[in-house]
């Protein structure tokens, strides 16, 4: 066999990387993406990409009313993220956020509907918090009761149980139509705003923010300090060295993908009580499986989680705003959070590996 | 070049990191021979052996086969040379039977003609004496079956230079004697063969020539007739090392477990312990001897609570008196009631450890419910990583690496450092030098020595004989699921303990 | 004709204008606006590729055509899901600047409502939607048209179609069921299909229909196979009240015709879709725009229809339609512009085997029965009829 | 019994574009790659035959309909093809991790559709003008003679050709998995790429080429939705979840082709069963809207509760390969 060549690159895994280095890499990808975007922007539309992007950031950010708008999103989408992020510590790939935020979610409206003008706030809200989270635990916790005794394959199962929720709130929908056949709930209680989250520190959306913050704050200690959160760790890595280490693993599953649930549909809750004050099929909207993104790209740091949120929802916001602006087709939108999503994915690569090309270090032997 | 040599290396170099795995090591294997390789844990061996088999690429040096320089890039290129290599971890599909993996990969008529395929494998089996079913499914296979499968996917493929990495760490005496009479018949039809093993023993009795790797660096090669494994050690570890294990006799027994009766029966139906009955004192060591499988992991984990028993007890009695029964309990209820029980499993990383964590947290592994703080402390654990880091001389750039980065030996200390580190009354341990160099093991047999002193009841399942007759003061040898006998450590011979290990009829010869 | 605009009161309205509009002209005294400064926004549920907001965005363009309004004084939000991200819309626009904004989807009424209040001087305008004149605010308008009597054409053109084929023998007499997919129960539709199925029985009296809903205003393949599972029920042609091409579709696979809604099935069914029943919001979106220039205030309730030119049928499709369609085509036209035909004629259908008396809405004493028609979209521009009409069978009975 | 037939030939026009999804991506997941964006591939299958057929339709000035179908047939393959490439640099070379990356794919795949679909409508001179109906009627065209037979013929031989080659592919993709050489090492390859590449497979070009030809074979379920099931029309977000419903069939079938087609006919009449069943209310058939994920979850559990190591995703499935990794 003849000598071949050294092979063109090689890769290596890093030893580390300091931040500022790996928040570069990730800076250069987001700007190649934007790159990138630009190219078929003016290959699809001939519009000015720049202009394009001032669009995109007057959009998310604007006015006051948009940064407000932009902040609100960012907060369900964090806490979202926040809620899914224990159990994908775990390795359980709870892909049904979806279906349990609308299960919280409809929780909420049915005590909105049902108690929201007779009940007094102090009592009300934490009700309404507190069914929401359970409604929602109760539902997150059939795939985590199967996984846990029989191991079933949860990804399929949580995606299978969105689509039930779905049903589920369509058919609540028809309960509480109004008008009667119109498949619409409407605002609920749109006069009297019995049930709707009030304003806080004369902030539109305070309740939100306190609740929303706190959970992630909350959340970050749970996962690094908690006694709980190394549990979780210990079963993600390895079920029978948990079992070794005395952890009951079946409990910890439950419990896990309960609180996962649970705060999903606290999720549920803020969208309801605190932005739509009403229930329909698009209440979820998605935002479970970009939650999905958000938690991964923030390696489970749930500070890191309130940037990631903050930027996919100012690209939403941004693009929703260009559509309208240019008269492009709103779909763009996705295209182009999809190719940044690409480039940042693919970013993470240069951030743990190391590639050296051929010639880089030769022997000095030949 | 010489052509002389079935491989030569000149110079080879790998780093990763900071780490240089190999320093300018030189290497050559002579055309139908046997060529040993040790080294300490750590040392490079498999990176060099790596680089052979296309896994890496060498940052510097050269490589040539049979006399001409070669540029290795993938295992692709590697077969296409000739080589083969046999890795710690086998590389078998195991749901795939032994004929569909013996021909992965292989060029040849697109439509698979099994039939054909299992023909030409039964008459390569036949060849060198191999007892092999095409069809049998990998994942109903034991470690020997599977490295039997190993062997002939090489031998169907024609490689000319064999390489094994550590291939008897996981096999029984009798499996490794088997082995070797195959590696030996390879030797006779020309076969070249570089061989891992941490074991002096083998070195000696089936290589021709040794070389030796430390820290990375080649030391040199000598051909087995003139060494000993007093000048083997010395090489490998840089200065006189005493081989021998010490004994001290025990202080004051006294009744820590008491088994009775214990069957544990798998999931499967298939009864993997029956009837077990034994005393465990304390300051002894009670070793388990047999081949593997035949009851000895049931045994301990049915102790520590991972396993459900079907029948009989396992009594503790605390060194403060009273009687506990441990087979009613799980792992997590025996920690709660207060039984002093620390257990190092086989399995390292995948039960006793947690790889992708830091040193300090698995040393809190089992002892991070302590308190009633919600949170958990992790400032005492650290304290204790560092603690065992000094004293066990673990090698590692510090507590916050995971550990799976440490070689084996280390990660071996880390798990009975953490174990021994709760002052435990019962210590159970399985395997605790598999894998590890000689240095390493007498590191752990002196750990093992001074729990003894300590007054702990020790129990140790091994699968080396002679260190067992060393080291243990009783011995209990098992086979088949049940126990055959218990010798005396002291006054046990070896011919002894082998026919209690076959007694029942445990495994065929 | 029953074109006007309605009010409680007055039943015999002939021009778009209200009484009610002197009670908000009073109530908004503004000035009007310089056209060059206007700007108008619109919040859509679907964009340009969705049938029904490509039909609202149509007149919207022609408005703008028609009054000269440059690119960027027409702002629109596609896409807008039926929740608060509807409030956020419109109160963005009206941060734009929007003097007057639009909105096309039944379930953004009460966001827009909300909207309204903050913003008193932005005038709101929401079509299919009822609560405007209950909201009691001055800028905020309800609006929709008489697509109940493009809908009645579009049955004469199916039932002559149903004549032809009891003719070649395709059907038999006594069988003649008709199928029709429908979103939801709810009034809007229930009035369409009703509209339909008198016109159809106007010239083929023995037709039944069977109605299927699909729960959603648009799922292409809850409507195609909502139609198929209706071919497969015994129906001969199929017409819908969703908004997709689903139905045409499935249609156009079974060799059944078809009547379409929104937009001309022509391209997507080109053997057997017969016609559509469409509605042109230009007239209404160019009046409420041009109401805000010169100051005037606009109708609470809007609501017209063949007559002046906001509602119609498409072309209709020769290779499938009966001969003679177009005539009759014509007169029927010309009867209701000219308001002899009243589509809801009480002696022409039966509920419950029972002549239409008298109606009244929960709640309400409107009667909605007099001189022998239902006055359809009269007291308030979205569609009120939302009876069973005998020879109608669905599910929600 | 004419009822029976339709709802036949119903159950196999839903069933038929899930198999393709679920084709590809079984084809996909055998070499170790769980690729969650056949959703998006399948739309950019679809726009992508679409604009195909509609361009040459367009351009021809008498448009052949074998040309027109060949030419989208490509289309869609090479474009969905082009969403798994998207995918297989992503995972395989830059070892980004695998469900999030199919989920953007997902974003991206049904943003791509949904824009190219606007945009192909405003060509076509508005919301519901395109029109391919020479192409579309190649897709359409029944096998001749056979879908005469009577009621048999029509439950059996009324479909266009795609249904037989989806049926064709599975029985074909059957056979290369377990009888060929390749199949039998891009299965390793899907198991354990470290032994595949110990025996000197090319794992990457294995993962590259089964990731990209099953994007591919998923853009045909696409195309199916467009072409047979719509008729060559467009409309947004119109496959609904028959992506995810596709994914979930892979499981479903146990990762076995054969299995995928009684799956796939199984989940197409679940799907519509509701429309079927007489005297539900318009609550009730909401709720039986939701049994193909029942049954799903049914399946799943009763397939738990029987462990086979036989019925196991790929060992490896979900994991990045990286050689030098210990
Ligand atoms: N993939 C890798 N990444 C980083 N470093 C590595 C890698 N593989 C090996 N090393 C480094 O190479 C050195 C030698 O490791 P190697 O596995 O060759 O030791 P060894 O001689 O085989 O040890 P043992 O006897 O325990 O098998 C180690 O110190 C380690 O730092
Ligand atoms: N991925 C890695 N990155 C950095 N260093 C590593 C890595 N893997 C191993 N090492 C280093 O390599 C050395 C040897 O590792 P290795 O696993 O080969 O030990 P080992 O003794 O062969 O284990 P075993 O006894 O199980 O065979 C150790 O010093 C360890 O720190
Ligand atoms: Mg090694
Ligand atoms: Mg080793």
């Amino acid at each position: 066999m003849m000598k071949g060549k050294e092979p063109l690159f090689q890769t290596a895994k890093r030893e580390s990387i300091e931040p500022w280095k790996a928040w570069m890499i990730r800076l250069i990808a987001v700007f190649l993406s934007l790159v990138v975007c630009s190219g078929i922007i003016i290959a699809l539309t001939g519009l000015n990409p720049i202009e394009v992007y001032k669009g995109i950031i007057e959009g998310a950010v604007g006015t006051k009313r948009r940064v407000w708008m932009t902040i609100r999103d960012t907060l369900v989408l964090l806490c979202i993220a926040v809620g899914i992020t224990p159990a994908f510590k775990m390795r359980f790939w709870n892909i049904g956020a979806e279906g349990q935020i609308l299960i919280g979610g409809v929780t909420s409206a049915a005590m909105m509907i049902y108690f929201g003008n007779t009940l007094p706030p102090l009592i009300l809200f934490p009700l309404m918090l507190l069914g929401s989270a359970i409604a929602a635990m109760i539902w997150a916790c059939i795939p985590a009761f199967f996984k846990a005794y029989w191991d079933t394959n949860e990804t399929l199962f949580t995606l299978m149980m969105n689509y039930v929720a779905m049903q589920v709130i369509t058919f609540c929908i028809i309960f509480w139509e109004n008008p009667k056949g119109s498949n619409s709930v409407g605002t609920i209680n749109s006069a009297t705003k019995g049930g709707w989250l009030p304003k806080l520190f004369g902030l539109e959306y305070g309740w939100n923010l306190v609740i929303v913050l706190g959970l992630t704050i909350a959340m970050y200690f749970y996962l690094k300090h908690s006694k709980q959160g190394y549990e979780i760790s210990v079963v993600g890595e390895s079920g029978n060295t948990a079992r070794y280490a005395g952890i009951n693993v079946k409990k910890v599953i439950m419990r896990t993908v309960a609180l996962s649930g649970a705060l999903c549909g606290i999720a549920g809750f803020i969208i309801v009580s605190g932005a739509s004050h009403t229930i329909s099929t698009s209440t979820a909207g998605g935002r479970g499986f970009t939650a999905i993104i958000v938690s991964w790209l923030s390696k489970f740091n749930t500070f890191a989680m309130i940037l990631v949120s903050f930027f996919l929802v100012f690209m939403q916001k941004g693009a929703g705003q260009i559509a309208s602006q240019f008269n492009l087709n709103e779909n763009a939108s996705d295209v182009i959070t999809g190719i940044i999503l690409f480039f940042i994915l693919g970013c993470e690569f240069f951030i743990d590996y190391e590639v050296r090309f051929r010639g880089g270090k030769r022997s000095s032997a030949e | 070049m010489n052509e002389n040599y079935a491989i030569e290396l000149k110079n080879i170099t790998k780093r990763f990191g900071k780490v240089t795995a190999n320093d300018k090591v030189c290497l050559s294997v002579k055309r139908g021979e046997i060529l040993s390789i040790l080294g300490e844990n750590g040392s490079g061996k498999t990176t060099l052996m790596n680089m052979i088999s296309g896994i890496y690429y060498p940052d510097e040096g050269q490589i040539a086969v049979n006399g001409k320089e070669v540029s290795i890039r993938s295992p692709k290129d590697s077969f296409d040379l000739g080589i083969g290599m046999i890795h710690q971890h086998f590389k078998l599909v195991e749901v795939f039977t032994a004929a569909e993996n013996i021909i992965l990969g292989l060029p040849g008529q697109e439509l698979l003609d099994r039939k054909a395929v299992t023909k030409k494998i039964n008459s390569l089996t036949a060849k060198y004496g191999f007892d092999l079913d095409p069809d049998q499914k990998i994942y109903t296979m034991s470690v020997s079956q599977k490295q039997t499968v190993e062997i002939v996917k090489l031998l169907y493929r024609g490689v000319d230079l064999l390489i094994l990495d550590e291939p008897t760490a996981v096999l029984t005496p009798q499996e490794a004697d088997r082995l070797f009479a195959v590696l030996r018949n390879m030797r006779k039809a020309g076969h070249s063969i570089i061989i891992i093993t941490h074991k002096l023993n083998e070195v000696l009795t089936l290589s021709d020539r040794v070389s030796v790797l430390r820290k990375g660096q080649y030391i040199g090669t000598i051909d087995t007739k003139e060494a000993t494994e007093e000048s083997l050690t010395e090489m490998m570890v840089g200065k006189k090392v005493s081989l021998n294990i010490e004994r001290p006799d025990p202080v004051s027994p006294k009744k820590r477990l008491e088994v009775q009766g214990l069957t544990c029966i798998s999931k499967e139906g298939v009864t993997a312990l029956e009837n077990a009955s034994f005393v465990a004192n304390s300051g002894e060591i009670l070793g388990i001897a047999g081949v593997a499988g035949s009851g000895q992991r049931e045994l301990l984990e049915a102790i520590a609570g991972l396993i459900p028993s079907a029948r009989g007890s396992a009594l503790y009695y605390p060194p403060e008196g009273g009687e506990k029964e441990l087979t009613i309990m799980s792992a997590a209820d025996i920690a709660k009631a207060g039984v002093r029980l620390s257990f190092v499993p086989e399995d390292r990383l995948g039960m006793g450890l947690v790889g992708t964590m830091d040193l300090t947290d698995n040393v809190m592994l089992r002892s991070y419910k302590k308190g009633r703080s919600f949170f958990a402390d992790r400032r005492s654990p650290k304290a204790l990583a560092e603690k065992l880091i000094h004293e066990l001389g673990i090698a590692t750039p510090g507590t916050s690496i995971p550990v799976r980065k440490l070689s084996g030996g280390n990660v071996q200390k880390v798990l009975v450092g953490r174990e021994i580190a709760s002052a435990p009354a019962v210590l159970l341990v399985a395997y605790p030098v598999r894998g590890l160099d000689i240095h390493s093991s007498h590191t752990i047999y002196n750990l093992l020595n001074k729990q003894k002193k300590n007054g702990t009841a020790v129990i140790c399942v091994g699968e080396d004989l002679d260190v067992l007759m060393e080291l243990c003061d009783s011995i209990i040898v098992m086979c088949g699921g049940t126990i055959s006998g218990i010798v005396d450590g002291r006054t046990a011979t070896k011919e002894e303990i082998g026919k209690l290990m076959m007694k029942t009829g445990g495994i065929q010869e | 004709g029953n074109s006007g605009s309605p009010s409680a009161t007055s039943t015999e309205k002939t021009e778009g204008q209200a009484t009610e509009s002197a009670k908000a002209e009073s109530a908004d005294p503004k000035g009007g606006v310089a056209k060059e400064d206007l700007k108008v926004g619109f919040i859509y549920i679907g964009d340009e590729n969705e049938s029904y907001t490509a039909a609202h965005y149509n007149g919207a363009l022609d408005m703008k055509k028609a009054l000269g309004l440059s690119d960027d004084q027409v702002i629109v939000k596609w896409n807008v899901p039926e929740d608060e991200t509807a409030k956020d819309a419109a109160m963005d626009l009206a941060d734009q600047g929007c003097d007057i904004i639009f909105a096309n989807s039944f379930g953004f009424e009460s966001y827009i409502i909300e909207a309204a209040k903050e913003y008193p001087d932005v005038q709101f305008c929401h079509a299919t939607g009822y609560q405007a004149k209950l909201s009691g605010l001055s800028n905020m308008h309800n609006y929709f048209t008489n697509v109940y009597e493009s809908r009645y054409v579009s049955g004469v053109v199916a039932g002559l179609k149903l004549n032809q084929m009891i003719q070649d023998g395709k059907v038999k007499e006594d069988a003649v069921k008709i199928g029709y997919v429908g979103a939801y129960p709810y009034a809007e539709v229930i009035s369409g299909y009703s509209s339909f199925f008198l016109g159809v029985r106007s010239v083929c009296p023995q037709a039944t229909m069977e109605v299927k809903y699909t729960n959603s205003w648009g799922s292409f393949d809850l409507e195609k196979e909502a139609a198929d599972a209706l071919i497969s029920n015994g129906c001969v042609l199929i017409s819908q009240h969703a908004d997709t091409t689903g139905a045409p579709v499935a249609c156009e696979a079974a060799g059944v015709p078809d009547v379409g809604y929104n937009i001309s099935m022509l391209a997507t069914a080109p053997k057997t879709a017969l016609t559509s029943a469409s509605i042109n919001w230009a007239p209404y979106v160019t009046y409420a725009v041009q109401s805000v220039i010169d100051g005037k205030a606009i109708d609470t309730d809007w609501c017209q229809g063949y007559k002046d030119g906001a509602v119609s049928i498409t072309e209709l499709n020769k290779d499938a339609i009966a001969p003679g369609t177009e005539e009759k085509v014509k007169e029927t036209e010309d009867a209701i512009k000219a308001g002899t035909l009243h589509v809801f004629d009480t002696s022409t259908f039966t509920v419950g085997g029972k002549k239409l008396e008298t109606y009244k809405k929960d709640g309400s004493d409107v009667e909605y029965v007099s001189k022998g028609y239902f006055h359809e979209s009269e007291f308030g521009s979205a569609p009120a009829f939302d009876l069973l009409i005998d020879g109608i069978t669905t599910i929600d009975k | 019994m004419g009822l029976l037939v339709i709802f036949i030939q119903k159950v196999i026009g839903q069933g038929i574009g899930i198999l393709y999804g679920a084709l590809g991506e079984i084809l996909t997941e055998k070499s170790g790659n769980l690729n969650l964006g056949i959703p998006g591939m399948m739309y950019m299958g679809g726009i992508a035959g679409l604009i195909g057929a509609f361009l040459y339709e367009n351009s021809a000035s008498a448009p052949n309909g074998l040309v027109g179908m060949l030419i989208s047939f490509l289309c869609a393959f090479l474009c969905a093809a082009f969403g798994g490439l998207i995918y297989s640099i992503l995972t395989i070379t830059l070892k980004a991790n695998q469900n999030v990356t199919g989920l953007a794919l997902t974003t991206f795949g049904v943003g791509f559709g949904n824009f190219f679909g606007g945009s192909l409508s405003k060509l076509a001179g508005g919301v519901g003008q395109i029109s391919v109906a020479v192409t579309g009627q190649a897709f359409k065209t029944p096998i001749p003679g056979l879908s005469k037979l009577g009621l048999l013929g029509q439950a059996l031989f009324s479909y266009g050709f795609m249904t037989y080659l989806g049926i064709a592919l599975a029985i074909a993709l059957a056979l290369f998995l377990n009888k060929t050489r390749k199949g039998l090492n891009l299965r390793a390859v899907g198991e354990s790429p470290a032994t595949a590449d110990a025996a000197g497979i090319h794992v990457t070009a294995y993962k590259y080429l089964a990731t990209c030809i099953g994007g591919g074979l998923s853009g045909l379920g696409g195309l199916y939705f467009v072409m047979e099931y719509s008729g060559g029309t467009w409309t947004n977000n119109g496959f609904g979840d028959r992506g995810w419903l596709a994914i979930a069939l892979v499981i479903f079938a146990l990762w076995k082709p054969v299995g995928a087609i009684w799956g796939s006919l199984l989940f197409g009449g679940l799907y519509i069963l509701y429309l079927y069943i007489p005297g539900l209310s318009r609550g009730s058939q909401e709720i039986f809207k939701a049994l193909p994920y029942v049954v799903t979850i049914i399946v799943l559990i009763i397939s738990s509760l029987r462990k086979k190591r036989e019925h196991q995703p790929p060992e490896s499935l979900g994991q990045a390969y990286f050689r030098e990794e210990r």
